[in-house]
């Protein structure tokens, strides 16, 4: 499986923030995106996975089989934002995200539990602390499975002990095959790792 | 009212209101200039506008 | 997509004061439109379907606007939209109007005959005027989608959303009005315009969801 | 994506070749430079011509003097259905074919076409005091006219709320193609519904119904409005480039600020 | 409180083009009328008062039960609570009310006259109606804001609030339309039912702002 | 000024989150608070600002005079969410807390400069990139005086750039002696501050 952008170009309310990233990314690779707020990171997730449109250039993903036509369907997107009903108890919403986003891999209570959060899937969703919720919110990557994860700041608000949890389930899905584009201001604790620093498109 | 006074009446606000849409239209244009103008004194031009140079100069 | 339904559902009851808001201001309708008309029972009977229409139309506004802010807000919207290949996004739109139709207007529908009661209709009139709000009703929430998803991206867009998909509602509020009222006065036809909600409804059933995903992709931000 | 700053590359010898370098803004400006002035005094010198032919018209058996309101109140009624059929094209054009001019023709249209709609509403309301001898009533033809000024407002407060053109092109867009079914519902009601309104005279399948005496004039002055509608129309229309280049500019010059900051 | 007035206008202008939206939505909600009950004038002009009624009802429940959720979501919430000791909490939830009304109700107030004209209501009438929407629909948002502040305070208990909340709408309902009502016909009185209406929006606005301050603050997480 | 903490003790939905919590401190002093997710740290600063009452113990206080009588007077509170509106520019975000908080200090327009915002004063809240929200979050404890700030993971989302910025802001504010009090899992780059680990309540 093979990701790759072609001199992307990014645009946000019609300005363009991001010109001529090209990258190709293979079966067990991993990209960390850095580079100064407002640089376009999280532009450059949202464009890979097809939630905006690129201005220039294109975003294609090979390999996938059926299963997998394209990027957007091959991917994970972690934003900045949950994606969780506060109102919703976490089991509840892994649940949901796990029926609704098909191919099911782990059990909610395993994923849980990988991401150190067993024994509060029955709480409401509103009810955790700021690091929890972004744990149960990396435990939906486990519940279905795609290929690509998209993350966005992943580790932000998390504990020591999390980050490092989560290297591991970095790890794992790389060896798998997986691919990984992260975003990130911190080290996320990856080996080998590729890097890809922004700094904005020039005027 | 007479029939004359509805007639006089139909065509006054119809040309107050075309009036009204006029002046509008024209003092929109006449700002919008004023700011382009402003913004080009001031040195900023669009960037298409240097693409566009580009291009001309290649042909 | 029952897992969503069952979702949009649950969110509806547990957190939403939506479906009896709904229901209150469908009675607070009902009940201050006599004040207004006098104590005039026959007239009452007249315009009773009528009211009972404009009050579920009216009703049916509240909490639409929240269609899909709520999943804009938290995050949700992107990953509905990011499912397109394996869940077509308009019948994402649709499975959310249903369920947003089941929470919130479905309990107009039912108490519509205890409302038909204080107006004085008769049982016919009674059945009609249910049968055709639960006919149509739908293509109101259907409407309203595509107003919720061009405002989505409004902070605030209750009143927009309203002023946009009013107009259109009013073909609906026509033949609904017009089949209930068939029921009971003699020379009008019950069956035509009914047929017509009916097939409004299937309109907007396809209508709806197809534009509002339209918009919903074309949102993005 | 605003129109105001993507630029399409000219090539202007093939059909569509000429079609996309229209699509250029800086050309369109420049093609409305030379055009509104000729426009303008072509729309005034017709509207002139009409008008005086309407006052020498005769009276009307049955309707006395009131029958002049009639040469303003038609355009007026046409127009604003004409211009919302014309926002619905540009509509189409920017969902079909992504064209940048249209989202800029849609949003410059609808505050003419909701002037338009209201002088239609206002005049037939003059109008109807003395004919049917009441301001307003509810019946279908006016109603629907009356909705389609809701319409107008509706896309003009969308158009307004967002800031940024490219999201509010498209919502405007979706929202104007799927008002158009209230288009055949104005021109129709009359015959469908049994209601006070004339029902069509001019535009009918077997040729208008309406004495020539009248009706010339009552054409000329319809082709005059049009060609005031179409001035007007071109000089919005280059306003709001213009907007949307300072908006562009501005925000360029924010952001080398900030860079320059740094 | 000036600043936060501003503030809240402006974020209801800001969003849905604000007065125009208003006014809009009303005319919209009028114009649905006809088409419901049909044109006959004189019926018109009977219901007018309460269709007047029930469109500024409808406006003032569009968006107000996210008087403080919005607030509460990104935050700011915290802080209005903590300048208690500066300025006291009823009296910024007093001020929000306000600029509520102020954005969302009082361009519908405005407008009542033209519609007024659109019911074929007579002069008297009018100026009634007016009036009475002008008095009366505070007192709703007033109430409004309790039921807000719980659902903030209790985000399961939706339903229990409308429960509780809405139904005090009614009455500020029914002497609305009996104060507009008792201006033209004839038997019935203008002024006590009118008076009773002030009464209840200046009971409601000293009440509601400290009961909804009192909700918000234990609110507390 | 000192803000003294005794045998505090915090309660979420009925549970007890963390207990016998003391501390004094006075003016120039920081405190940071560590520990691991969902071990009450957010919890602690709202009970320290009177958002939330304590279950157990109290907060005091004292020698702020007239103008700050207690905590909840005295302190600026930045949490988890930046209390910006999205549709309003970031300037009159700023302007609008300026009005209301009252105190008046920096002039927003300084303020922004002094996070690296200046130039996009303009732009609607929404628009700002993640960073970029954070930072303007932070310029508003600068347009009005609180002599006490408690900030929850005020970090989060800065590039490294921002983060300095950001640390010598405190260093600013702790000399004029103001008093800091910050939960965080990342090195906020404060000399001499002190610590508080907390572990979560046993259980
Ligand atoms: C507010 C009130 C009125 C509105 C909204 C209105 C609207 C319209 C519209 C939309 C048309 C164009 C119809 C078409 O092309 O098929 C029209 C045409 C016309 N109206 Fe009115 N009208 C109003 C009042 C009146 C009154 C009071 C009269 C005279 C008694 C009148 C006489 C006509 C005539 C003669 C035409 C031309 C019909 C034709 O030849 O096609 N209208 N009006
Ligand atoms: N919704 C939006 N509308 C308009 N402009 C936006 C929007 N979101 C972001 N921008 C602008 O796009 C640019 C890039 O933002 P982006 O969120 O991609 O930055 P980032 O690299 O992720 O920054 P951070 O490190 O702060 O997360 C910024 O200048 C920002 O102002
Ligand atoms: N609104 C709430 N209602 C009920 N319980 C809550 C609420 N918020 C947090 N909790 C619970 O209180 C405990 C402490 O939460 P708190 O937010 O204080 O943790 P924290 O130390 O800030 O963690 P983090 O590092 O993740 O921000 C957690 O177990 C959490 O589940
Ligand atoms: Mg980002
Ligand atoms: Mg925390």
């Amino acid at each position: 499986m093979r990701l790759i952008a072609e001199e992307l170009s990014g645009e946000r309310g019609g300005e363009t923030v991001f010109s001529g990233v090209s990258f190709a990314l293979g079966s067990g690779e991993a990209l960390m995106v850095t580079g100064p707020n407002g640089a376009g990171k999280s532009t450059l997730l949202r464009v890979l996975c097809g939630l905006l449109p690129p201005a220039e250039g294109q975003v294609s993903f090979s390999g996938g089989g059926e299963d997998w036509p394209d990027s957007a369907a091959a991917c994970h997107y972690l934003g900045h934002r949950n994606a969780m009903k506060a109102a919703l108890s976490v089991m509840e919403n892994l649940a949901f995200w796990q029926r609704f986003l098909g191919n099911p891999h782990l059990d909610p209570h395993e994923a849980l539990e990988m991401v150190g959060l067993d024994g509060i899937g029955h709480l409401p969703f509103g009810y955790l602390s700021t690091g929890q919720r972004r744990r149960a919110a990396i435990a939906r990557l486990l519940v279905s499975y795609r290929p690509v994860w998209l993350l966005d700041e992943p580790t932000s608000g998390l504990d020591r002990a999390s980050e490092k949890q989560f290297a591991e389930l970095m790890g794992v899905h790389l060896e798998d095959g997986g691919l990984i584009v992260a975003a990130t201001h911190l080290p996320l604790g990856l080996n080998g790792a590729r890097e890809l620093a922004m700094r904005g498109a020039e005027l | 009212m007479t029939h004359a006074a509805y007639v006089f009446a139909a065509y006054g606000v119809s040309a107050l209101v075309i009036a009204a849409l006029g002046i509008w239209i024209l003092l929109d244009q006449a700002a919008r200039r004023r700011e382009l103008k402003e913004l080009e004194q001031r040195g900023i031009r669009r960037r298409s506008d240097r693409q566009g140079a580009g291009k001309e100069a290649n042909k | 997509m029952l897992a969503l339904f069952l979702r949009e559902t649950r969110l509806g009851v547990r957190a939403g004061s939506g479906a009896l808001t709904g229901v209150l201001f469908f009675l607070a309708v009902v009940a201050v439109i006599p004040f207004g008309v006098g104590p005039d029972l026959n007239l009452l009977a007249r315009i009773g379907p009528a009211i009972l229409w404009i009050g579920a139309l009216l009703a049916s506004l509240l909490g639409l606007e929240r269609l899909f802010q709520a999943d804009r807000e938290d995050g949700s919207l992107d990953l509905l939209l990011l499912t397109g290949h394996r869940h077509m996004t308009a019948l994402t739109v649709f499975v959310k109007c249903l369920a947003h139709w089941t929470v919130n207007v479905l309990p107009l529908v039912v108490v519509t005959p205890l409302l038909g009661l204080f107006m004085n209709l008769e049982p016919l009139g009674i059945a009609a005027a249910t049968a055709t709000l639960a006919v149509g009703t739908p293509a109101i929430t259907f409407i309203g989608a595509v107003g919720a998803a061009l405002a989505v991206a409004l902070p605030r867009g209750g009143l927009l959303v309203s002023v946009l998909i009013l107009p259109l509602t009013i073909p609906v509020l026509i033949f609904g009005v017009a089949a209930a009222r068939g029921a009971v006065a003699d020379p009008d036809p019950f069956l035509p315009p009914f047929l017509i909600l009916a097939a409004l409804m299937l309109f907007f059933a396809v209508i709806g969801p197809l534009a509002a995903a339209l918009a919903l992709r074309w949102s993005g931000d | 994506m605003g129109a105001g700053m993507t630029d399409a590359n000219p090539q202007a010898t093939t059909l569509s070749g000429r079609l996309t370098a229209l699509a250029n803004p800086t050309r369109f400006i420049a093609l409305a430079d030379r055009l509104v002035p000729w426009l303008g005094l072509l729309a005034l010198a017709i509207l002139a011509a009409g008008l005086y032919l309407a006052f020498a018209a005769p009276e009307d058996y049955q309707q006395g003097s009131t029958v002049r309101i009639m040469y303003i109140h038609v355009p007026f009624a046409w127009l604003a259905m004409f211009c919302y059929s014309l926002m619905a094209a540009a509509a189409l054009g920017t969902l079909v074919w992504k064209h940048p001019l249209a989202d800029v023709a849609l949003k410059s249209a609808a505050p003419i076409g909701a002037a338009f709609t209201a002088l239609a509403l206002l005049t037939g309301s003059i109008w109807g005091k003395p004919m049917w001898g009441t301001w307003w009533v509810w019946d279908a033809r006016l109603t629907s006219v009356f909705v389609l000024f809701l319409m107008y407002l509706g896309i003009i407060a969308l158009t307004r709320a967002m800031d940024d053109p490219g999201r509010s092109a498209r919502a405007a867009a979706i929202l104007t193609l799927v008002g158009f079914i209230n288009i055949p519902i104005i021109k129709f009601s009359v015959d469908w519904w049994n209601t006070l309104h004339q029902p069509a005279s001019v535009f009918r399948l077997d040729g208008p119904t309406i004495h020539p005496s009248l009706l010339w004039p009552l054409l000329i002055c319809a082709v005059g409005f049009t060609f005031l509608f179409l001035t007007l129309h071109l000089m919005a229309m280059r306003a709001e480039i213009w907007r949307r280049r300072v908006i562009a500019m501005r925000r360029l010059s924010a952001r080398a600020a900030e860079r320059a900051a740094r």
